[in-house]
């Protein structure tokens, strides 16, 4: 056993550098009704591109209202949003759309355009969008009950400083967080309960149960923080069957417990006299937001992606998209304006200097006499970077290296979007996708050299 | 006697085929049988022959066993899958039919409903596997039966077949003699030079042969049978021995008599085919003396 | 198109078994489209034997091949100096690729890979469905653009057979029933008296039923 | 030589199993001689048609180091990559090959212990299928 001998074939930079570059018209659109889409509105703005704002209000102003909601905020913090409000409306890079809603939208990096309040889809054109939208948070409660609450309420609780308070005025002494109700695992609530669940038995010693279906350890530091919360005393339960509640003068739940048992040997648990218990919410997205990502072919998969490089918060799986705000479930205020911040900063990356040098071998290319117009590459592309040609002269695609006038009914690569990631490459039944710069033959060479 | 006896004595047998009415008129039907009762060894009741819609075998086959005849019943595989084609094996049985006749059948598209949907489900081979199957006691899928049949299985055997043909079909005789294959009904014989050719071959397996003999009616048929029908093949002697003679009616009853007579030294019996001429029949018997 | 299914691995195992080199032929059309026969099943189909065969202490070689279309006598060619190498052809074309393959090189076998299913289309990525028997006498403009022959499970020309609930076939409740689905259709179109009438029973012979069919073109014959 | 054996092929992406890697060997932890790395831009990268190649090349296992579920970059081609390896299984199961020899592994980035440790895993199964047989 050793370190130092393994073999390695690594990801080559490129074969060539081939720098194109390509003109991005620095105009984008930030259709939102969050907070987190005026922060976005004014860097990006500030920063000298040419912003619409799109929202569903009668002013600007309005979309603050669900500042308060969501967040707790002082004087000091109302102050900075007001003068927020005041550099939009006066920014003469800033169009506003008041009143106006989104209802889907299509096209490219560089070449969107956004359908809004059914109108034409000329009538929005943007090189990029940044969206932000509210969610509804749905506590789906068992019974009528103040000590039952959802996460979002318990967090403005704890925020206001009142950590040893219940809704129902009595002392804090025995809480439990209930998770995985709804279908969607989102791993934020295990994170937050588990934080939060630490961070009270610590502090104040308040005996805290977390249940949940399936622990998810699949983020960054999410094993640490489990032993963290285990050393502390927090004690975490696996459920299978929906815990049942029972009310009246004391809460408790009764659910069968899987995580000191087997699956097949589950211990029946009951948990009494709890002062609080604490829901994950289901969130409902908003019409608005739904019909964009439907439209570009997002969907709510590729508006969540968190790529472990979190310098990349603001991600969409489609180049030019970035979305911030509750559309991606942060925390605290804090962490909003820092999503909200980067996602414009990445967006301005793409989108801010009116051209793009993209390096053409560090995309994948499509052999279009191999290819057999399947559209698995089509449907497949997490970038939807990839359109099939197939009909007439304007869709007539002359490939590298073949003769003027050879033309094939083929899937193109967009090499504007193309990330390089190889999906395509390993889905095509034809074997007619390569990515130029690191093709199949350098892995078949080293898998034959090495072994 | 039973069919199964007359089998088993090693006399020279002699059926003769009735072809049930397309309709329900039996008359006509029983009248030809009656003429030949007590001098006929058995009735084979054909099934949906060359796919032309009529009255199914088994019932004019029931028919003919009540009037105290002995009927041999005819299952095709044509126009039934395997589930119709055991239930109606069973069906034979219960009625008193408990010999019988299986054949591949015929396409639909040669009949007079040129469209229906051909079945075939299963092919010879398969269906006597099926019939075997039944007699031990569990279907063709293996499940079991509440009480087993019991018959005489008959199988088809191609007697035109020469060269490659040759060989192909005397090794589909042994896998149906394997199969429970009790006798064969070969297809229409005029060749007797060919026929005893094939005899010696198949004559050391010991399961008897019972040669069909068409009665040929015209120079007209002999002609039609040589250009269109596969493995069936009027010798040039018989055709201008026909043309030589002037009652050709007289003439075509001595030709079928005399084949029968050739045969009855090569098999164990012969099936007379009519083909319309159900009341030459008698003739036919008289003119070979039986 | 064409929608084929790879055979079961211990089926192709038994199959290739006499052999010690054989070619692996994919095809670059339906099957391809359809993942079942393609050139990344080739590849992937290739190294499953050799495996098997390793492992089996029964070492195999095979050339791997994918053509650009079995069904057309001169893409055969694509085969020929490969053909003289090896013992035997596994071809995952559809069937008419395999046969084709079985007549152009007489002296070889040519065995098949793949188990040709039927005519559908991808009703999602990776999900194909039936839709088409190629019965040889259309009947959807009757019955709403949905085939009777096909989707019915009994094939029925009049229906429904009164055994379906809710929509969904008696033999299943994942198969819709065909009949439903005509009717919600010719109701879109407004086109329900079309139920009416009573379809005459099909005419088989245009079908596999009338034996193996034929199209013969004559102003196209060369 | 004995440190050639097994030989496992790792499969990694780029956004978590090469971090891990490249972590494990920055940790010290042991690592066998015999692991041939391969980077790919994504897991979803890894095609039946590599992993079948590697075991046709002669590897002892195949292991596929990706992204946990709902961390992938480009949204399912860990997903992907992991239904491929459930296929790849079935296939090798009807090939009488065993299918652990195929082990789809999500790993964090940060996680050069679990990486390590999935590896031995892997080897000690390995090590056991070869004193039973």
């Amino acid at each position: 056993m050793s370190t130092q001998m393994n073999s390695v074939l690594r990801l080559p930079e490129s074969l060539t550098p081939e720098i194109q570059e390509i003109s991005i018209a620095p105009v984008v659109a930030v259709p939102t009704d969050h907070p987190a889409g005026l922060i976005m509105a004014d860097y990006l703005a500030s920063m000298g591109l040419k912003v619409t704002l799109i929202h569903p209000f009668e002013t600007v102003g309005a979309i603050l209202e669900t500042l308060n909601e969501e967040f707790v905020i002082d004087s000091a913090v109302e102050e900075r949003f007001l003068a927020l409000i005041a550099r939009v409306e006066e920014n003469k890079n800033i169009s506003v759309l008041n009143n106006t809603r989104v209802s889907g939208g299509k096209g490219w990096w560089g070449d969107f355009s956004l359908l809004v309040d059914g109108e034409k889809e000329e009538a929005l054109k943007a090189s990029g969008i940044a969206f932000a939208y509210r969610k509804q948070a749905v506590v789906k409660k068992p019974f009528e009950n103040d000590a039952i609450i959802g996460f979002r309420e318990f967090s403005a609780l704890l925020l206001k400083g009142k950590e040893s308070i219940t809704p129902t005025g009595k002392a804090l002494q025995k809480l439990a967080f209930v998770l995985d109700l709804g279908k969607r695992d989102e791993k934020w609530a295990s994170m937050t309960a588990i934080k939060l669940g630490t961070y009270l038995k610590k502090a104040f010693g308040v005996q805290v149960s977390i249940l949940c279906r399936e622990l998810k350890v699949s983020s960054d530091g999410m094993e640490k923080a489990y032993r963290e919360a285990r050393e502390a005393g927090v004690i975490i339960y696996k459920y299978l069957d929906e815990p049942q509640f029972e009310g009246g003068a004391s809460l408790s739940i009764n659910f069968r417990d899987t995580s000191f048992m087997s699956d097949d040997n589950p211990l029946d648990v009951s948990l009494e006299g709890l002062d609080l218990v604490v829901l994950q919410e289901s969130f409902v997205t908003a019409e608005d937001e739904k019909a964009l990502l439907d439209g570009l072919h997002i969907g709510l998969e590729g508006a969540y992606v968190a790529p472990n490089n979190p310098q990349f918060a603001g991600r969409t799986s489609r180049k030019g998209v970035v979305a911030a705000g509750n559309s991606r479930l942060p925390e605290t205020l804090a962490d909003m304006e820092t999503t909200a911040l980067a996602a414009a900063e990445e967006l301005y990356q793409w989108t801010g200097n009116g051209t793009y040098g993209i390096d053409v071998q560090r995309v994948a290319e499509v052999d279009p006499s191999k290819c057999a117009t399947c559209l698995t590459c089509y449907r497949i592309c997490p970038h939807h970077s990839i359109r099939i040609e197939p009909y007439g002269e304007r869709n007539v695609y002359i490939t590298k290296g073949e003769k003027e006038g050879a033309t094939w009914e083929a899937a193109r690569v967009l090499v504007e979007t193309c990330d390089g990631c190889g999906l395509c490459v390993s889905e095509c039944p034809a074997k007619a996708i390569q990515l130029i710069y690191y093709p199949d033959m350098d892995v078949y060479g080293f898998l034959k050299e090495n072994l | 006697m039973g069919f199964a006896d007359h089998l088993k004595s090693g006399e020279f047998l002699r059926i003769v085929e009735n072809q049930p009415p397309k309709g329900v008129d039996l008359e006509k039907f029983l009248g030809y049988a009656e003429a030949v009762r007590g001098r006929v060894d058995a009735i084979l009741v054909p099934e949906l022959q060359t796919s032309v819609m009529r009255l199914s075998s088994l019932s004019a086959s029931k028919v003919l066993l009540d009037k105290g005849f002995e009927a041999i019943h005819h299952t095709p595989c044509g126009h039934k899958n395997r589930i119709a084609l055991q239930s109606e094996l069973l069906g034979a049985f219960v009625l008193g039919l408990d010999t019988v006749w299986i054949t591949r059948g015929d396409s639909p598209n040669i009949g007079d409903n040129p469209d229906a949907k051909e079945v075939f489900d299963l092919g010879e081979n398969e269906l006597l596997a099926a019939a075997k199957h039944l007699q031990e006691g569990y279907d063709l899928a293996g499940n079991d039966l509440d009480g087993a049949p019991s018959f005489t299985i008959g199988a088809s055997f191609n007697a035109g077949a020469t060269g490659r043909d040759l060989e192909l079909e005397v090794l589909g005789v042994e896998k149906k003699i394997r199969l429970g294959t009790d006798y064969f009904i070969t297809s229409p014989i005029f060749d007797i030079d060919q026929f005893a050719e094939i005899m010696a071959k198949v004559q050391p397996f010991k399961v008897p042969v019972i040669a069909t003999v068409m009665i040929l009616k015209s120079i007209g048929m002999a002609r039609y049978i040589n250009k269109h029908i596969d493995g069936v093949m009027v010798p040039d002697a018989i055709i201008s021995r026909m043309m030589k003679e002037p009652d050709k009616e007289k003439a075509s009853i001595e030709i079928t008599a005399s084949l029968i007579r050739s045969l009855q030294t090569l098999c164990q019996g012969v099936c007379i085919q009519p083909i319309g001429w159900e009341a030459k029949v008698p003739h036919v018997l008289d003119a070979c003396g039986f | 198109m064409i929608i084929a299914e790879q055979k079961p691995m211990e089926e192709i195992l038994e199959m290739l078994a006499p052999y010690k080199k054989i070619l692996l032929a994919g095809c670059g059309a339906c099957v391809t489209v359809c993942q079942a026969g393609g050139e990344k099943e080739v590849g992937v189909l290739a190294s499953q034997i050799r495996l098997a065969r390793k492992d089996a202490g029964n070492p195999i070689e095979v050339l791997e091949m994918t053509m650009t279309r079995q069904c057309e006598p001169e893409f055969m060619e694509e085969a020929e100096d490969a053909m003289k190498e090896v013992d035997a052809v596994l071809s995952i074309a559809c069937g008419i690729g395999v046969q084709l393959m079985a007549k152009t090189f007489f002296d070889k076998p040519a065995l098949p890979g793949l188990n040709t299913t039927f005519l559908g289309f991808p009703e999602e990525h990776g999900v194909f469905t039936e839709r088409c028997a190629a019965c040889g006498n259309c009947v959807l403009h009757l019955t709403g653009g949905i085939c009777p022959i096909a989707r019915c499970s009994k094939s029925l020309l009049n229906g429904p057979c009164g055994g379906s609930q809710d929509g969904k076939c008696e033999i299943s409740p994942d198969v819709e029933c065909a009949w439903q689905l005509i009717y919600d259709r010719l109701k879109a179109l407004g086109q329900l008296e079309n139920l009416e009438n009573i379809i005459p029973p099909k005419k088989w012979i245009t079908s596999r039923d009338g034996g193996p069919r034929k199209i013969v073109r004559e102003d196209l014959r060369i | 030589m004995g440190s050639e054996k097994p030989k496992i092929v790792a499969f990694c992406c780029e956004e978590s199993g090469m971090p891990a890697y490249e972590h494990a060997k920055s940790l010290g932890l042991p690592l066998p001689d015999a692991l041939k790395v391969i980077a790919l831009p994504c897991g979803g990268k890894a095609e039946t048609g590599y992993i079948m190649k590697a075991l046709d090349e002669g590897a002892d296992a195949v292991m596929i180091f990706a992204c946990y579920e709902g961390n992938c970059k480009y949204v399912q081609g860990n997903i992907r990559a992991k239904k491929r390896v459930d296929y790849l299984k079935t296939r090798l199961e009807s090939l009488g090959i065993l299918p652990e020899k195929i082990a789809f592994c999500p790993v964090a980035p940060a996680s050069g212990a679990r990486f390590a440790e999935m590896v031995q895993e892997e080897v000690q199964a390995l090590d056991s299928r070869e004193n039973k047989s």
